[in-house]
């Protein structure tokens, strides 16, 4: 059933790469056989939601977790093949989906040279992504884990913009090395809480085995590398500029819409829960490490001229927030940081497909010294442009404000002063996102510059996405509620009684 | 009859020796012989060993080692001729075309 | 039907309204968009004296009522609903607000006609309202901050409406970041109470607070004082009112129904709403009545100088609001919100007739280049004096009985108060000049060339260009279009100017201590839990306040008169005299000065400094430093690697030596 | 007595070995390494391994120096100077083998093991004896024995691969005499 | 005298496979004389044959664990599994270098026989528990090689790479003889269960003779294995060798000697471990840090693969060190693998060496991923492989060995490894950044090409131009293997269990 759900979009790349038909024609009919199976994708997640059981009033205690499957894949490493959803995953899966739903009708309206790999490795990158969430095993999360980067190496390396080998070379190593520390801190979990017994990666039986402190805590620091070079944040995020500006649009979409969530949804699903000693060891550190994203990105996003990389560096602030939300170490908190998560994927993607649109507007360039007063002849554009800029600075009424009222929440309720000084990066996502719109939409109309409404397939894009967001700033309770039972496993008695 | 440990200290002798000669010598002839001496000393302290331990195993692998020594210089003479064939100097340290 | 339904449908309305001009904004051709927001204001205001009444038959202990939809947020720890709190306070507000709001569209709908973002216009203008009116009847703190963040949005889009006017831009920017430093302010304040209340609606919280908090303890003032930012935020009081004055880049309705009319009053509303944390916080109180009466006296002061009209309009708004804020924090609520209802009618009515004045300038807003409009614009001028007179407070108009209202009640709090009490007086005098200053200097005198032309019924269509920066506007978003609309010339602007202008003269007949109490009875209910719900000023003290009021005015008039129409050049000898006073007041005691040298270059600096060095040097300078040993390592391996087989042996018979050795060691 | 005998066959071995190491012309190496072997031959006698000295004599002073012999007389004896081009190797070369040589002394000398400084184990007659030797060759080291003839095979292989193209084909045959049957 | 020589017992079932090679080496050197147009075919398919069969009967002969004459052999598991290896590389070199410019020298009868003696070679080391044979097996297997490394008579570099592999590879053996020379003194025997058990008595398990002994011998196995710091015989030999040559050697070299490794101390001086994991430990340190740093950079594809190499040595040194049934197991899975990885990168390189003039050099890859992707995915699946990416048999193979570091108590070594598979990234993505992410040099139709790199042309041998589909297939299929072990590990990890299982019972 799950495994369905994961392998599909992958079956979709392999039948885009077969596909017959040659030359440009066959690589547009290649897109639109991947659009199709992502589209199925999408429908897929969407019933597993629908027929997604919250428990009574969300409350209940059972862990949640759903449409298991468990094969004894490796038995002689202990490798279960254990997907399972619970309300953790279940909206990283949906934004999964509906993102790289996205991403494919975004690139199956365009023309891309060597167009059947692109859409196998899209596909392949969407598989992998998926696995992550799922998987219920150590080692498989493991696997998916670093099985990403490979399809998104080439992605940028072979599509990208310029610079795009030292980009995606820079990328790929710096997140591989967080990756390695991560296996070797993976299986030493596996062998020594088996304690000479039979070894098993299954997070449940992890759970079950706690480690001594001391050893949870090296492990722990590897996993913190790992997620946090994936988010990324301050200051492991050297790999971020580079590969944001060279990745291809859709690309940077599912990058940093989804990606990104991977480190995050990893400090959930694995560090707090298999490590809890650890994590309320270094919850100060993180917490530190946190609220330096916030400021640090807030402030270089209000410093730069590409519009990319104000957006790239205001989601190391977003991600900020959520690992303060996390390491709040309290219910409010991980529940906000998980509607962030989910908020963050829904914002950023259409940011950037907008930002690529104004390039094409300002005349291919991202610099908002070129941009300006776009707005006029599209009114349509610049009214989902605001709808998104808002949502993003977290505007009191939309969900993401909704997530960082919990955030908040928790860490005050946690330390204090972490609270009040992210107060300050609220105010400086208000700065950088403003700034933003108004350079590119407001001012004079700048030279060279033209200013069009977006095309109806632009459209098909990016509305039923700002519909999300229009409609979770209605009711994020739909995502708040599913979750509720996920945060039991992300924060075990340990934790709250340490707490 | 004197103690076998001077048989054996003898054949460490003659093994450095064997090493300070390839280490030395840059004619791949001489540098061959070397090797020679260094299989003796091992067969020396074989014989040695094998009559301190009273088992002919020793002697066997003596016997064995002066075999295979043969093999190998016929392999080492043969490289050699056809280095010459080829005009190759016959200088190790020229012979240093692959290397970084 | 319940009062909470027609709360409902107050906000249904105007939402209603600003989407559907919104989705339809290629089909409204001519004023057809200005009618719809019009006519959705107007049934907000019907619904709204329908909940009035609705409320009113029930007995006064059961009018707060609440209704909410759904569960917002409900998790651990927090739960939000969206519902709303319907209590005289609230239809008190939402009266005001829609009211005042339907007659500024009215205006609007013939003032901004031939924009060209007419549809944009009101499709702002129509979400605004909702989103005041949500504030006001928001019934726990979480809808409070949407609503508040909203209004500052809707304001912001305004202020920058004419959106390729640099000007505007940046002017819109100041407004949005400094609103969004008050919502984070009341964020947090939020979370505290929160956390110590465990709820966030109101009638919990206050029903918990007494029990929560000791008298005056530290994490009540604290939250208070958060609640101040907020609130200073939104009612541009010291330090974060820079922000109005640059509002005024919006169009003059937007000035009237946003920086004048309602939002700005919000902090006030807040003050009120939130009275009962602030009389367990006494010193947040003080310190808040505090900064308002310095606020009064310093915008008066600046308001004295300013020659921009409509800057001049904005100062006075926010020493008024001062008075206001004065008020309320010295628990002087119903008083508080009774000038806050007069000041809507009158201050509205004085921007839309310098609406009207500035278009007849053809955009021009220096009052340098007016003077003598009387002959040529009657009726603005008319309605401009009334405006002025209830203003300045001249006796029996609406603005003297609510002003000396909250003296009055500073007086009667006695002790410290009474500095209050000097302040707000001597910025009653103020307020008289300044109003005055504006009739004669725009109103009476020789008349200029505009004035001329008009008199010949010929009005003035200069080139646009932006007031400030002289740099000529692209007209093609909708600066003020080609043409102009005065209220001489618009039904559809003098209607509203004269209801708003009877309303300023009279509106004070209903609050005449000891005699009509009808705004304090009205209110009573929700006050009724104060300390000083019976704090009442003495007749003696109030008759003492009105007669004061009256001096003030009446002599501040008097000075304006003597200064700008009987001796014309004193007032430059006064600047002459007075070089350094004035300029410290013509550049608003370098505030934003200060700002700019604080805040906003360390900012820029920082981020510059960020991004050029840090970013460069640390974060890519660990991966090179990295990458530079490993290459060192690499050269290291191929100069070893020399080719020449010997060398290898060696290496060889090094590792057989050292291994050896240390199995030697280990044997030992 | 006997010790004479070591301390003099001792004697010429080292000093063999030296000559090897140290005489600038290939051809005069390959005498002195002569000399090593016959050395050592006599030393195997000592260590009462006749069959393993008779050996030694044939198959080295015989067929394997010969061989050299012949190549060096074919390659031409080229001499190498003594002074080492590569001060390194001079200076540290001899240096290595000297510390080698003192841990392996130390080896041997420290070994605990009894019998090493014994005169050996007592063993019965005929110990070394072609008789014993060929018993121990067809039983326990039967695969040995069969794979040393597949080893003399293939070098009889690679010298005709190496020595390709060469109407003078001496070291194949004499190759080809040493092959066991 | 005539003394009463009773036979030892043969166990030919046993001694099968070795039988059917050294069978085979005679055929086909005697094939190879017989002149005419079909002999080539002939003799490869003889020599194929030959493996096929000792294939056969080592699987038949799988899971009986049995010692053979007087234990001097051993066919158990260990020795069977990793002769699939050795079997496998060699087919693959002989259908490589079957239209191979470089080896076309020495008559095909005679290269093929060569290689086959190696390969006996291998099987008798992979089953010896007697330092005689051990010693037997390590010469049977070099001495091929040396001359199958030299085999390109006219080109420079191929004899100065057999020069050089000869006389270093003799100075290792004759250090390893002296070290096997000190054990047997020790021990007084030359088995190996009577020198564990006598390892095993404590007064032994200390002493300086023993221990130098096994000094030596380990240096000596290292070299083979081509363990930093006896590993720089390895670049120049690979570079300079026929490149079909470099693949065998790279591959079945590296598995016989680990063969030897794991029974040598696993088995012979397992008692006295606690003396010697930390000195492995060390050198397993120096060959990863060594190999990956070394190979940054290098514009030799061979020179490339043959610096990690010597880092792949390192990791699966780890598993020795450890000195358990698990690390045993995760070796010898690690070796399968190894074999996989790099028959398919060395026959993209010998493809494309074949098709431009740009021999063995990196940009002799670029841009294939446009014009040949027949070649460019084999060749980053094998990098991704090497470089331990998930997917792939390369990260089953990583995972294993850390695990075993884990569970024998070395995590610091577990850690290691993963550091330098980060190093290894450098040079892993760097090809494969050539392959897909660089404009491709405009494809070259293959003018005379040498193999190994150097550009002097020889007028001899037979040349196919453009693709050739054996060389392909293997590529693909080699490639294949690696991702559908890296989804399916069991088989392999299953064989792997069988042969620790008969170490360690």
């Amino acid at each position: 059933m799950l495994s369905i759900l994961i392998f599909l979009p992958l079956a979709g790349g392999i039948a885009a790469a077969l596909w017959p038909g040659s030359g440009e024609h066959g690589g547009r009919r290649a897109g639109y056989v991947s659009l199709l199976f992502a589209m199925t994708t999408l429908g897929f997640a969407i019933g597993l939601i629908l027929d997604f059981d919250a428990g009574f009033g969300g409350i209940s205690n059972v862990t949640g977790l759903q449409h298991v499957t468990d094969v004894n894949w490796i038995p002689q490493l202990g490798i279960h093949y254990k997907i399972g959803v619970d309300g953790l995953s279940l909206f990283m899966i949906a934004l999964t989906t509906l993102l790289w739903a996205g991403a494919t009708a975004w690139s199956s309206f365009r023309e891309w040279p060597k167009a059947r790999n692109y859409y196998l490795m899209l596909a392949l990158g969407e598989t992998a992504v998926l696995g992550a969430f799922c998987a219920q095993d150590l080692a498989l999360f493991v696997l998916f884990f670093d099985l990403m980067l490979v399809p998104f190496y080439f992605l940028i390396g072979i599509w990208g913009g310029e610079r795009r080998v030292e980009a995606t070379t820079k990328f790929v190593i710096y997140t591989l090395v967080g990756s390695f520390l991560m296996l070797a801190g993976a299986v030493a979990t596996g062998i020594l809480s088996a304690h000479g017994g039979h070894v098993s990666f299954v997070l449940s039986d992890l759970r079950a085995h706690p480690l001594s402190k001391g050893t949870q805590e090296w492990i722990f620091l590897f996993f913190a590398a790992a997620f946090l070079v994936k988010m990324p944040a301050f200051p492991l995020h050297g790999w971020l500029p580079d590969a944001y500006r060279a990745a291809p649009t859709p690309v940077l979409v599912v990058l940093s819409g989804v990606l990104s969530k991977v480190g995050a949804y990893g400090f959930l699903r694995i560090a707090l829960p298999i490590y809890p000693d650890a994590a309320v060891q270094f919850q100060e550190l993180l917490l530190v490490i946190a609220l330096v994203s916030i400021l640090y990105g807030s402030v270089m996003a209000f410093s730069q001229n590409s519009a990319t990389l104000v957006v790239a560096y205001s989601s190391i602030a977003q991600l900020g927030f959520i690992t303060l939300g996390i390491f709040s170490l309290r219910p409010e908190g991980a529940q906000g940081a998980i509607l962030q998560m989910v908020n963050h994927g829904l914002v950023v993607a259409p940011l950037f497909f907008i930002i690529a649109l104004l390039a094409a507007r300002a005349g291919g360039t991202d610099d908002l010294r070129r941009m300006g007063g776009l707005a006029f002849r599209a009114p349509v554009l610049a009214a989902l442009f605001l709808i998104v800029a808002l949502a993003t600075l977290a505007m009191p009424g939309s969900a993401n404000f909704a997530a960082e009222f919990l955030i908040l929440n928790g860490v005050l309720k946690a330390k204090i002063v972490y609270a009040i000084v992210a107060g300050a990066g609220v105010v400086f996502a208000a700065v950088y996102m403003i700034r933003l719109f108004q350079r590119s939409m407001h001012n004079p109309l700048a030279r060279g510059a033209e200013s069009r409404d977006m095309t109806l397939t632009d459209g098909v894009v990016l509305v039923p996405v700002v519909l999300v967001i229009l409609a979770l700033a209605l009711y994020p309770q739909f995502v708040l509620h599913r979750s509720q039972n996920a945060i039991n496993t992300s924060l075990p008695r340990e934790i709250l009684i340490i707490r | 009859m004197m103690d076998i440990a001077w048989y054996l200290v003898l054949s460490a002798f003659i093994f450095c020796i064997g090493v300070a000669g390839v280490l030395t010598r840059r004619s791949p002839l001489v540098i061959l012989i070397c090797l020679e001496l260094m299989l003796n000393a091992g067969n020396l302290a074989l014989v040695a060993f094998s009559k301190m331990t009273g088992n002919g195993d020793g002697q066997i692998f003596a016997l064995i080692v002066m075999i295979v020594a043969a093999a190998e210089v016929v392999v080492g003479l043969g490289v050699i001729v056809a280095m010459f064939r080829n005009r190759l100097p016959m200088d190790v340290d020229q012979m240093d075309e692959l290397h970084g | 039907m319940t009062a909470t339904a027609f709360g409902w449908l107050v906000l249904a309305f105007p939402l209603a309204g600003s989407i559907t001009i919104a989705l339809g904004f290629r089909q409204w051709r001519g004023r057809t968009a200005g009618w719809i927001g019009s006519g959705a204001i107007g049934l907000a205001f019907a619904s709204s004296i329908g909940a009035l009444i609705a409320l009113q038959s029930r007995s006064p202990s059961q009018r707060a009522l609440t209704s909410s939809l759904w569960n917002y947020i409900a998790t651990e720890g927090v739960n939000v609903k969206l519902g709303i709190l319907v209590d005289p306070l609230a239809v008190f507000m939402c009266l005001v607000v829609s009211g005042v709001s339907f007659l500024i569209h009215v205006y609007s709908v013939a003032y901004m006609d031939s924009d060209r973002g007419y549809s944009r216009y009101f499709s702002y203008l129509n979400f605004f309202v909702f989103s005041m009116l949500l504030l006001v009847l928001a019934g726990n703190f979480f809808l409070l901050i949407v609503g508040w963040a909203f209004v500052g949005f809707a304001s912001y889009a305004l202020i920058s409406f004419w959106y390729r006017r640099r000007t505007a831009v940046r002017a819109g920017i100041k407004a949005f970041v400094i609103n969004v430093v008050g919502d984070v302010g009341l964020v947090i304040a939020a979370i505290l109470i929160q956390r110590d209340t465990g709820a966030l609606d109101f009638p919990a919280v206050f029903a918990r607070a007494g029990s929560v908090w000791h008298h005056n303890e530290w994490v009540i003032v604290a939250i208070c004082l958060l609640i101040l930012v907020g609130a200073f935020a939104k009612s541009a009081q010291i330090p974060l009112h820079t922000w109005l004055p640059d509002a005024m880049e919006g169009p003059t309705p937007v000035s009237a129904l946003i920086h004048a009319a309602t939002m700005v009053t919000a902090g006030v509303y807040l003050i009120a709403r939130t009275h009962p944390l602030f009389e367990l916080a006494p010193t947040a109180a003080d310190i808040s009545a505090a900064i308002g009466a310095l606020t009064l006296f310093f915008a008066g002061t600046v308001a004295l100088v300013v020659t921009d009209l409509k800057r001049v309009i904005a100062y006075s708004t926010i020493s008024q609001i001062g008075y206001m804020v004065m008020g309320v924090s010295i628990a002087a609520y119903s008083a508080g919100m009774f000038h806050l209802m007069t000041h809507a009618f009158f201050k509205a009515l004085m921007f839309m007739a310098a609406g009207s004045v500035i278009a007849a300038m053809a955009g021009t807003q220096d009052m340098d280049r007016m003077s003598g409009m009387r002959r040529a614009m009657p009726f603005t001028s008319v309605a401009f004096v009334a405006a002025a007179l209830a203003l300045a407070a001249f006796p029996g108009t609406s603005g003297y009985f609510s002003k000396d209202d909250i003296l009055a009640f500073a007086a009667e709090r006695g002790s410290g108060y009474w500095i209050l009490y000097v302040v707000g007086t001597v910025g009653a005098l103020m307020t008289a000049i300044y109003a005055f200053r504006m009739i004669f200097r725009v109103f009476a005198g020789e008349p200029n060339e505009e004035a001329r032309e008009l008199e010949h019924g010929h009005l003035a269509h200069a080139e646009p260009v932006n007031p400030l920066t002289g740099e000529p506007e692209d007209t093609d978003v909708g600066f003020p279009g080609p043409e102009h609309h005065i209220a001489e010339r618009e039904a559809a602007m003098r209607a509203p100017m004269t209801l708003l202008a009877v309303l300023s003269i009279v509106a004070g007949v209903i609050q005449i201590p000891h005699v009509t109490d009808v705004v304090t009875d009205f209110l009573a209910p929700t006050f009724a839990d104060s300390r000083f719900a019976d704090v009442e000023p003495s007749v003696g003290l109030s008759v003492l306040t009105l007669a004061l009021g009256a001096l003030m005015s009446l002599s501040g008039i008097a000075i304006a008169y003597l200064v700008w129409v009987r001796r014309p050049g004193t007032s430059a000898q006064l600047v002459a005299r007075f070089r350094r006073t004035h300029d410290f007041l013509i550049h608003k005691w370098y505030f934003d000065e200060a700002y700019d040298l604080l805040v906003v270059r360390p900012m820029t600096r920082l981020g510059q400094a960020a991004s050029r060095t840090f970013e460069r040097v640390v974060i890519d300078g660990v991966s090179q430093g990295a990458a530079m040993v490993v290459r060192a390592g690499n050269s290291l391996v191929r100069v070893a690697q020399s080719g020449i087989v010997r060398y290898y042996a060696l290496a060889l018979m090094t590792g057989v030596t050292a291994l050896a050795l240390y199995f030697l060691i280990a044997a030992k | 007595m006997e010790s004479v005998v070591f301390f003099v066959a001792a004697l010429l071995a080292i000093g063999g070995a030296l000559g090897v190491v140290i005489q600038r012309n290939p051809f005069y190496s390959v005498l002195s390494l002569v000399v090593h072997l016959i050395a050592l031959a006599v030393l195997f006698l000592l260590l009462s391994a006749e069959f393993i000295a008779a050996a030694q004599v044939i198959v080295y002073a015989g067929a394997v120096m010969v061989l050299y012999v012949f190549v060096v007389a074919y390659v031409g004896g080229l001499e190498d100077p003594l002074i080492e081009p590569s001060p390194v190797l001079r200076v540290v070369a001899p240096l290595f083998a000297v510390a080698l040589g003192v841990e392996l002394s130390f080896a041997i000398l420290g070994s605990g093991l009894k019998g090493i400084d014994g005169k050996g184990a007592h063993v019965a007659a005929g110990f070394g004896s072609p008789a014993r030797i060929g018993e121990l060759f067809l039983t326990k080291f039967l695969i040995s024995f069969e794979v040393v003839s597949l080893l003399l095979l293939i070098a009889a292989v690679a010298a005709v691969v190496l020595a390709r193209r060469s109407k003078s084909p001496e070291p194949d045959r004499r190759l080809a005499a040493d092959r066991p049957s | 005298m005539t003394a009463a020589l009773h036979a030892p017992h043969i166990d030919y079932a046993g001694l099968s496979p070795l039988l059917a090679l050294s069978g085979g080496v005679c055929v086909t050197l005697l094939l190879g004389l017989a002149r005419g147009p079909g002999t080539r075919m002939l003799v490869t398919a003889s020599a194929l044959l030959t493996l096929a069969a000792a294939t056969t009967l080592a699987a038949w002969q799988f899971g009986e664990n049995k010692s053979l004459v007087e234990g001097a052999l051993r066919a158990d598991d260990l020795a069977l599994s990793l002769d699939f290896v050795f079997y496998a590389a060699a087919a693959c070199a002989l259908i490589l270098s079957l239209r191979d410019p470089g080896t076309s020298h020495a008559s095909l009868g005679d290269y093929s026989a060569l290689l086959l003696t190696s390969v006996t070679g291998m099987t008798v080391l992979a089953g010896a528990t007697n330092l005689v044979t051990l010693f037997l097996g390590i010469e049977l297997l070099s001495i091929p090689l040396y001359v199958m490394c030299a085999v390109d008579l006219h080109r420079r570099t191929s004899l100065e790479s057999g020069l050089k592999y000869l006389v270093i590879g003799s100075v290792g053996s004759a250090t390893l003889l002296y070290g096997l020379a000190f054990i047997y003194g020790a021990t007084g025997s030359t088995d190996f269960g009577p020198i564990a058990h006598a390892v095993g008595r404590s007064g032994i398990a200390h002493d300086p003779l023993l221990l130098t002994g096994i000094a030596l011998a380990a240096a000596g196995l290292a070299f083979k294995a081509s363990v930093a710091p006896f590993h720089q015989w390895t670049p120049d030999v690979y570079q300079g060798a026929p490149t079909p040559v470099t693949a065998f050697m790279a591959v079945a070299t590296k598995a016989a000697a680990f063969a030897i490794i794991l029974r040598f101390f696993d088995v012979a001086i397992h008692p006295a471990k606690g003396d010697w994991d930390v000195a492995l430990a060390a050198l397993a340190v120096a060959s990863i840090a060594i190999g990956n740093i070394g190979a940054i950079g290098q514009d030799s594809m061979k020179r490339l693969l043959a610096y990690s190499g010597v880092a792949q040595a390192g990791y699966m040194l780890a598993g020795v060190v450890v000195g358990t049934s698990l690390g045993l197991k995760s070796v010898v899975f690690y070796l399968f693998v190894y074999l996989l990885m790099n028959v398919a990168a060395f026959a993209v390189v010998i493809a494309r060496e074949r098709e431009t003039v740009l021999g063995d050099d990196i940009e002799a890859v670029r841009g294939i991923g446009a014009s040949r992707p027949a070649l460019a995915w084999p060749l980053t699946i094998s990098m991704l492989a090497l470089a331990g990416f998930p997917g792939t048999a390369g990260f089953i193979g990583k995972f294993f060995l850390i695990e075993a570091t884990v569970q024998g108590d070395f995590t610091w070594l577990g850690v290691v490894i993963v550091i330098g598979s980060m190093l290894s990234l450098a040079y892993y993505l760097r090809v494969v950044a050539a392959v897909w992410m660089q404009p491709g040099a405009e494809p070259v139709r293959a003018t005379p090409v040498m193999a190994g790199g150097s550009a002097e042309a020889s007028p001899t041998g037979p040349r196919a131009g453009g693709v050739q589909l054996e060389v392909v297939a293997i590529a693909v299929i080699a490639a294949a293997a690696v991702v559908a072990f890296g989804i399916i590990p069991s088989p392999l990890l299953d064989v792997a269990s069988d042969a620790a299982r008969a170490v360690f019972g």
